[in-house]
């Protein structure tokens, strides 16, 4: 019982995380809410470590914390020093539509229509829904944002948020595969984090809609 | 013997001599000589073995066919089907191919050193087979290969004098037409396949019940559209008068003399030997589409000044000739009058044969005057038949069988296919009369427009004085042209004075098709080769009317020069010139020729001219330097058919530009829009 | 055994390529690892058409439609292996690049293949996601390979959008596994596992899976509407790597596609997927045709066509029946003919150093064999005879006719659209006059022997299919 | 016996054609107050040309020696395969009325070919304009015959002079109207007003003269002779297939000189009304021309359709 609250509480924390990500206009305050849904997503892990007392769990926690919750917010702030993009790049939808079109698409993640997806473990509908919202919402963002830097966090939220429901549906992998997910995710920070320098170079800002050459 | 020759074994040595020509030839490429050479004596044996082949077969009125399946890909099937109308078809390529093939060892020649003769040689001969192969495969995917490979050689024969931009444009448009043409047979042949479950012409003859008469119908019109564009009917035609005058002289004549004919080959097996029985309609509508294609298309021919265009677009009114006799067999058959049916067939059939010979007859003879004026255009010709007697003689027989002056062969064709439309006015009632009454008119109208059209084409080329001085170092060609072209020439008298056996042929041929097995023949020929249709509603003779014409032309000649006088003498003048001196430009030219023509079908042929006046001082506009007069005749199929369909796609293909704006926001959210439609059809 | 081979060949030569600075040393090695990759993934097929399913190890198994897809990853990347020296080298010596890069080139290039090869041969749909994703940070580099604004911004979009597509397709491959009881055991699920559990999964979800792996992989395999990245990353990338895109690496996402969709059918029947695809596929064909008829850039062009005959196999899958055996057969065909059409468009690249069509003219006559190529190329793609891909298109559409008649007909109509926008584009290249400053000749038959084996093999097997890859299309058939 | 009859047949038209021309003539002469030449001057004048020398131009192929000859056998060979005065001689080879048309189309087809060979403005004009009528002719000319073979119910000729079709009222209307369709053709085809003015030599108007200005002599005297044999072949067509009384059906002296007898006067009674009409009408624009010759082939369509 008191489990459940502290895990609703997790993912309501996740939601919010999302929610500033979509709203904040400062670069630092992304990445750091970037960090805090990550740390979530190692609590919850954690969480399901104490549940299940397996140890080689632990170690997919650890390079988690170390690959989300360290490095990544480390190296896209250490772009953003470098770069001096203090601000990120303005997004399609003012302020009052994203909040509209954010209650919307958690209503939807919430509806009746989709408990196939969120019925998977009856006792986890409230997660799952609020995990499903989550990656609707990641993916609203990379729609709605144009900075590289949302982007690239939108993905990796959407990550997050598809890990969050993976565990609470009851469908983590073998720890191999986990832990080639985790590496997976870091060499995709790595490259991420040299295009986005690269992208800056060429373009001169992180303004993904600069980049309209390439028609028809 | 016959067994022998009429056997399988024997039709594909027959292709093999073509491919190892096709191969040789591409082998030998370095040396220009040993490649034409090569390539021409392997075309030269196929088509002679051909000839016997066909001749062997329908003498022995023997049925060839047999079939490989191909484990690999199901559906398919080398699968042949031989029988006398294939042989027909194959005794007529083979015919023109052997002298084409004679004729082009001299015509290739101006290729040496300019392009590879290797590649020539292997098109053309590849031509060839897909040719063999389409008048005789008999399943539809096995057929569709060979088609488009028809399309194919032929598309790169077009293209083959490639560093003329006219050429290339030419090609690109003939293959995009026939490629959509091949897509509207292909839905075709999908239809009979999914009625009649089967690819294989016998099959689908078999269940052909099983089709419903609207499917049937749809199928008529689509395999209609298909061949149609082949064969060149209005308004499919227009990659016709381009494409052929593009390619080679001697590939000119096959394509306009037999690929063409493809078209009608295929017309005639699915409609007459397939889809039997038919809706009356099917009929009509090919002997209005023939009458239109028939009369416009000799109108065109009259307007032009390119030598081979008028001869491309006098393909498309003997095509529509053909189409008359085909369309009034399919009348006659579904109004149950077989012996009429077969009539109009075999006028059909003949026309096919002779429009053959004669159109590559003129194709070859005009191909060596261009060969030695080096241009197309009609209105630099001139006088050409004192620098070239011989083909010039060649010409005037092409141009009198062609406006089908009797003995000569075009004429018994057309009389055959004239009486068969008369025998439909005469025995149909109602709007079907009305019908065959214009029918019969506009054929009679295109009769007399050919004769204007070819004493134009005659005159302006071979008469008179030179209007270039091209003309006056013109060569009689050499003797490998000669011999083509003479052969031809000596055919169209043949197939004319021995039209009564010809007939008799073509009935044969005719009673081969399912639906003619027992049909008592319309015609009956007389010991004096006299045809007689339908016991004595029309006969005529050409024997007696060639030996009339060659003894009172000898009476009369010899009496005038021996009896009346001897004694009198024959001054050499100059022509009058009311006092001038009368330069080539006095003549009358090809243009002027046609004008009082164009001018009274001014409404269909849509006549335009354009003034440019040059001056010596653009201020004062009266020291004018040079006068230019552009005379033209309005395409009304690209301005209101083409044009308009180019319009609607490039329209579509711009809008659909805007899905890749660039914008990579709205790449993602056409992921998203996705994701959420395909959710929505299943929550 | 053989895939243990093929692994440890690529990651020597990237190794070699990583410490070697001698460029023959790279070349050698790297061609020699693809040459061991192609001989043994033929080893491979060979065995998988005598046993059916062959898997080495627990990690590793190959069914019929992998063992497809492995040979044509062996044979079209050796052959792109070959290309890729010679052509690196005339870069070079253009200038257009330096050493440094030759060896990022073939360090990618290797991991590139490797992780093609593992993502058909891995028993284990999230391994495959692995590689797949593997596949797309490997090419990211390559794609980015010239190092323009233009390049940058092909390859971000390529990375952002497959992304994207791959992380849905994780979604649903996940939600494959709620049919497993044992779930989060530790155990491996592997695709034969899903098979057999498919009739345990909620029809509904099973529906929802599929909709996120089609749309998530869809976006990798050129799908439209998810198509938008892959014209600019074709068109962007160094010609042997679009070679490898559209040939081959459309296809291994092809095939999770596939494998994805034989399990849902085995729970909920075959419409569900066969629609689904069908109007991806007529979506795709298109888009392809409309935009094909006034394309401007050559290599966008040959991308567009790619994204046709994705849609023309879908639409084979859709249609089922001969369809999908044909269909099989036209992803051969497809995937040989493509790369040898980017192999020849790459030289015409280096000798005009242009991508656009308006700037190539009279190839025939400055690069007479590649122009002759070219041109074949482009017949036996839009299938005219003797190109087995005439068959193969018949035979969908006589597939499609009995059930879908109008999909059959719109799609014949769209695709003589498309073969009258793209012959008129090959035509204004091939033909006509060269510009004065190009000089005629070509470059080195190192870069025509590739093409010129890719085509003659098309060739052949239009003619003739060797039994045991008759036996694998059968057996493909017969699974999905 | 039929040996006899069939050179009569051979030599009828040549021998009576400059007659009908001289009296054509004379009518014409006579209508304009003046004497006129006598009916026999045709002949004469024929008789002077055989006996001239020639001269050719430079210019000329072998074609413009040769026409005259193949122009003038022609019109003997038709003359000899229609029916005059006996629709007995079943002649089934060469009297089927499109051999006719066909046959008569060689002779225009030389004579253009003729005009054009020398290389004056005027030859080519003459055969533009000839062939632009004739072709717009064939139509009405085959469809006027037409009309008559199918009411005969065969396009033999001497078999539908033979057919005793007319003693039928309810075929009336429909062979009036091939019969006014007919004579418009006649007109077209022998070069008579309002098409043409056979007694011309200005350049904007003639055609006919146009074509032959180059010839002299021998070959003069044959195309005029041919000419006029055309003209009888015609008038001889529409009197024996419109009017088909009094030709000898049977083997008999008798039969065959009433025959002969009731031909000429059919002959002589069409060329007075050709007299007249070319006194009275004037010559066409040449562009009007089209629009009567389509009237004629109107007219005998619409005589097809009346046939029930």
């Amino acid at each position: 019982m008191m489990n459940i609250l502290f895990l609703q509480l997790l993912m309501s924390t996740m939601f919010l995380t999302l929610v500033s990500l979509h709203l904040t206009k400062k670069n630092f305050i992304a990445t750091v809410s970037y960090a805090i849904q990550s740390s979530v997503i190692v609590l919850i892990l954690l969480n399901s470590f104490f549940e299940t007392k397996n140890i080689y769990i632990f170690i997919v926690i650890l390079a988690t914390l170390i690959v989300k919750v360290i490095l990544a917010p480390l190296f896209f702030n250490r772009l953003i020093k470098k770069n001096a993009v203090v601000f990120s790049a303005s997004t399609y939808l003012n302020a009052p539509l994203m909040l509209i079109i954010i209650a919307a698409l958690t209503f939807i993640a919430n509806s009746q229509k989709l408990t196939p997806l969120t019925g998977i473990v009856p006792g986890n509908q409230v997660l799952l829904s609020l995990a499903l919202s989550s990656i609707l919402l990641s993916l609203f963002l990379i729609i709605n944002r144009k900075g590289a830097l949302s982007q690239i966090l939108g993905i990796l939220s959407l990550e997050n948020s598809i890990l969050a429901f993976a565990i609470f549906a009851g469908l983590e992998q073998s720890i191999g595969l986990q832990i080639g997910v985790v590496f997976d995710i870091f060499i995709w920070i790595i490259i991420a984090f040299m295009f986005m320098s690269m992208v800056y170079k060429h373009f001169g800002s992180h303004d993904v809609t600069s980049m309209k050459n390439l028609k028809d | 013997m016959t067994e022998i020759i009429t056997s399988a074994i024997s039709f594909f040595s027959l292709i093999i001599l073509f491919a190892i020509g096709a191969i040789g030839s591409l082998l030998f490429r370095k040396s220009d000589k040993l490649a034409n050479l090569f390539g021409s004596f392997f075309a030269i044996a196929g088509s002679l073995y051909g000839l016997i082949f066909s001749i062997s077969a329908i003498i022995s009125g023997s049925v060839l066919s047999f079939s490989f399946k191909l484990p690999a890909f199901p559906l398919l099937a080398l699968s042949f089907h031989i029988d006398l109308l294939s042989e027909f078809f194959i005794f007529v390529i083979s015919l023109i191919a052997l002298f084409c093939s004679i004729y082009g060892i001299g015509y290739a020649k101006h290729f040496y050193q300019k392009y590879s003769l290797g590649a020539l040689g292997f098109f053309y001969n590849f031509l060839l087979i897909s040719l063999f192969l389409v008048v005789t495969a008999s399943n539809g995917i096995f057929f569709l290969i060979a088609w488009e490979i028809m399309s194919l050689s032929s598309y790169f024969l077009v293209v083959y004098d490639k560093n003329d931009e006219n050429n290339v444009k030419a090609g690109s448009l003939y293959f995009i037409m026939t490629y959509a043409g091949t897509a509207f047979i292909i839905t075709a042949f999908l239809f009979l396949y999914k009625y009649t479950g089967s690819f294989d012409f016998a099959a689908i003859k078999a269940n052909v019940g099983l089709i419903p008469l609207a499917i049937k119908n749809t199928i008529f019109i689509l395999a209609l559209i298909g061949f149609g564009t082949k064969a060149g009917i209005i308004p499919l035609h227009i990659w016709l008068p381009a494409a052929h005058p593009a390619a080679p002289s001697h590939v000119s004549a096959l394509m306009s003399g037999v690929m063409i004919k493809a078209g009608i080959y295929m017309m005639i097996r699915i409609f007459l030997d397939i889809l039997q029985p038919a809706p009356v309609w099917w009929g009509l509508v090919i002997v209005i589409i023939g009458a239109v294609s028939a009369l416009l298309g000799v109108l065109y021919a009259l307007t032009e000044q390119d030598i081979k265009k008028l001869l491309a677009y006098s393909s498309i009114e003997n095509i529509g000739i053909i189409l008359l006799g085909l369309g009034s067999a399919l009348t006659f058959y579904s109004l149950n009058m077989p012996a009429l049916a077969l009539l109009s067939l075999m006028a059909a059939l003949f026309h096919t044969l002779n429009h053959a010979i004669f159109k590559s007859l003129l194709f070859l003879s005009a191909g060596s005057v261009i060969n030695e004026v080096h241009t197309r255009n009609m209105e630099e010709f001139g006088g050409v038949i004192k620098y070239m007697p011989q083909t010039a003689l060649f010409f005037l027989i092409g141009s009198m069988a062609i406006s089908a002056l009797p003995p000569f062969n075009g004429f018994f064709s057309e009389w055959l296919t004239f009486q068969s439309l008369f025998m439909g006015i005469f025995q149909l009632q109602s709007f079907v009369q009305w019908i065959f009454i214009i029918a019969a008119g506009s054929l009679a109208f295109t009769g007399g427009l050919a004769l204007a059209c070819f004493v134009k084409a005659f005159g302006a080329t071979f008469l008179a004085r030179p209007r270039s001085l091209e003309v006056t170092h013109a060569k009689e060609s050499p003797l490998s042209m000669q011999v083509g072209m003479g052969v031809m020439a000596t055919l169209c008298l043949l197939f004319g004075v021995f039209s009564g056996y010809t007939a008799t042929l073509l009935a044969k041929i005719g009673k081969g098709f399912t639906i003619f097995q027992n049909t008592v023949s319309p015609i009956a020929v007389a010991s004096n080769q006299g045809i007689n249709i339908t016991n004595g509603f029309a006969s005529a003779s050409g024997p007696v009317i060639f030996i009339l014409l060659v003894v009172v032309l000898s009476l009369v000649a010899f009496a005038i020069r021996y009896v009346v006088n001897k004694n009198q003498k024959i001054k050499i003048g100059a022509t009058w010139d009311c006092g001038t001196d009368l330069t080539p430009r006095m003549e009358i030219t090809a243009t002027g020729f046609a004008q009082s023509i164009v001018t009274i079908f001014k409404r269909i042929l849509k006549p335009s001219i354009q003034h440019e006046i040059e001056y010596h001082d653009v201020e004062s506009r009266y020291m004018m330097k040079s006068r230019s007069v552009t005379l033209g005749v309005g395409d009304i199929y690209h301005a209101y058919l083409y044009k308009p369909l180019h319009k609607v796609i490039n329209v579509l293909s711009t809008r659909a530009k805007n899905i890749q704006s660039g914008n990579i926001n709205a790449y993602i959210s056409y992921i998203f829009i996705a994701l959420v439609v395909a959710l929505l059809l299943v929550l | 055994m053989e895939i243990l081979f093929i692994i440890s060949a690529f990651v020597i030569a990237t190794l070699i390529c990583l410490l070697s600075k001698r460029r023959g040393v790279i070349e050698f090695f790297s061609a020699a690892a693809a040459g061991i990759a192609f001989f043994e993934s033929i080893l491979i097929a060979l065995k998988v058409s005598v046993v059916g399913i062959y898997s080495s190890s627990v990690l590793f198994s190959v069914d019929s439609l992998g063992a497809i897809v492995t040979l044509i990853i062996g044979f079209i990347g050796f052959a792109t292996a070959i290309y890729s020296i010679q052509y690196l080298r005339q870069e070079t010596a253009k200038g257009v690049i330096d050493f440094k890069k030759v060896k990022q080139y073939f360090i990618l290039l290797n991991l590139f293949l490797l992780a093609m090869f593992l993502a058909t041969t891995a028993s284990n749909p999230i391994l495959a996601w692995i590689c797949i994703e593997a596949t797309t940070l490997s090419t990211a580099f390559l794609i980015s390979f010239y190092n323009k604004p233009s390049s940058m911004e092909a390859a971000w979009k390529y990375l952002i959008i497959n992304s994207i597509g791959l992380l849905l397709a994780f979604f649903g491959t996940l939600l494959y596994f709620t049919s497993i009881s044992q779930a989060g055991s530790g155990g491996l699920i592997s695709w034969q596992l899903l098979l057999a559990n498919a009739s345990h999964l909620n029809p509904l979800l099973a529906k929802i899976a599929f909709i996120f792996a089609l749309i998530g992989y869809g976006t990798k395999v050129g799908f439209a509407p998810m198509h938008t990245w892959l014209p600019d990353a074709h068109s962007k990338a160094p010609a042997p790597v679009s070679a490898l895109l559209s040939g081959v690496l459309l296809n291994v996402a092809l095939v999770i596609v596939l494998r994805f969709k034989a399990i849902t059918d085995a729970c909920v029947g075959h419409l569900f997927s066969q629609n689904l695809l069908i109007v991806l596929g007529l979506l795709s064909i298109l888009i392809a045709a409309l935009i094909i008829f006034n394309q401007k850039n050559y290599k966008r062009l040959i991308a567009y066509s790619s994204i046709e005959n994705m849609g023309i196999i879908a639409l084979g899958f859709g249609f089922g029946g001969i369809g999908i055996f044909a269909a099989v057969l036209h992803m051969i065909y497809n995937a040989i003919t493509k790369s040898a059409l980017f192999l020849s468009a790459g030289t015409i690249f280096l000798k005009y150093s242009s991508t656009k069509i308006a700037k190539v003219k009279g190839v025939l006559k400055a690069l007479p064999v590649t122009g002759i190529l070219f041109l074949v190329g482009f017949f036996t793609i839009m299938g005219t005879p003797p190109s087995g891909i005439f068959l193969t298109k018949v035979f969908i559409l006589s597939a499609g006719f009995a059930a879908h008649p109008v999909v059959a007909v719109i799609a014949l109509l769209l695709i003589v659209i498309l073969f009258a926008g793209f012959f008129k584009h090959v035509v204004a290249m091939v033909f006509g006059e060269k510009p004065e400053e190009i000089t005629a000749g070509e470059g080195s038959i190192w870069l025509l022997i590739p093409p010129i084996v890719l085509l003659l093999t098309v060739l052949y097997l239009s003619f003739f299919i060797p039994p045991f890859l008759y036996k694998l299309i059968n057996d493909v058939t017969l699974h999905y | 016996m039929n040996i006899i009859i069939w050179i009569i047949q051979l030599i009828f038209v040549p021998v009576i054609s400059p007659f009908c021309v001289g009296f054509i003539r004379k009518i014409k002469a006579k209508l304009q107050n003046r004497q006129g030449a006598s009916v026999f001057q045709p002949y004469r004048d024929l008789w002077k040309l055989l006996h001239k020398d020639e001269i050719i131009s430079k210019d000329a192929s072998w074609i413009f020696t040769f026409a005259p000859f193949i122009i003038f056998a022609v019109t003997i060979i038709v003359g000899a395969s229609i029916p005059l005065f006996a629709s007995f001689l079943k002649n089934t080879l060469t009297s089927d009325l499109l051999v006719i048309v066909y046959t008569l189309a060689i002779g225009t087809f030389f004579l253009a070919l003729a005009g054009m060979d020398t290389g004056s403005a005027f030859g080519g004009f003459g055969s533009s304009r000839e062939m632009t009528v004739s072709a717009l002719a064939e139509g009405g000319f085959i469809f006027s015959l037409l009309t008559v073979a199918l009411i005969a119910g065969t396009t033999n000729l001497f078999a539908i002079s033979h057919s005793g079709m007319f003693t039928n009222s309810k075929y009336f209307l429909s062979i009036a109207l091939a019969f006014i369709g007919f004579l418009i053709i006649l007109l077209a085809e022998t070069a008579r007003f309002p098409f043409d003015n056979p007694a011309t030599h200005l350049e904007l108007t003639m055609i006919h003269e146009a074509m032959i200005l180059e010839y002299s002599g021998k070959k003069l005297a044959l195309i005029e002779w041919a000419a006029a044999n055309k003209l009888v072949i015609f008038v001889a067509l529409a009197a024996n297939l419109f009017f088909p009384f009094g030709i000898a059906e049977t083997v008999g002296l008798g039969a065959i000189a009433i025959g002969i007898i009731i031909l000429i006067a059919k002959i002589l009674v069409f060329c007075f009304g050709i007299g007249v009409l070319e006194s009275c009408i004037a010559k066409f624009r040449f562009f009007r021309l089209p629009d009567l010759l389509m009237v004629a082939f109107i007219l005998n369509a619409i005589a097809i359709g009346l046939i029930r």
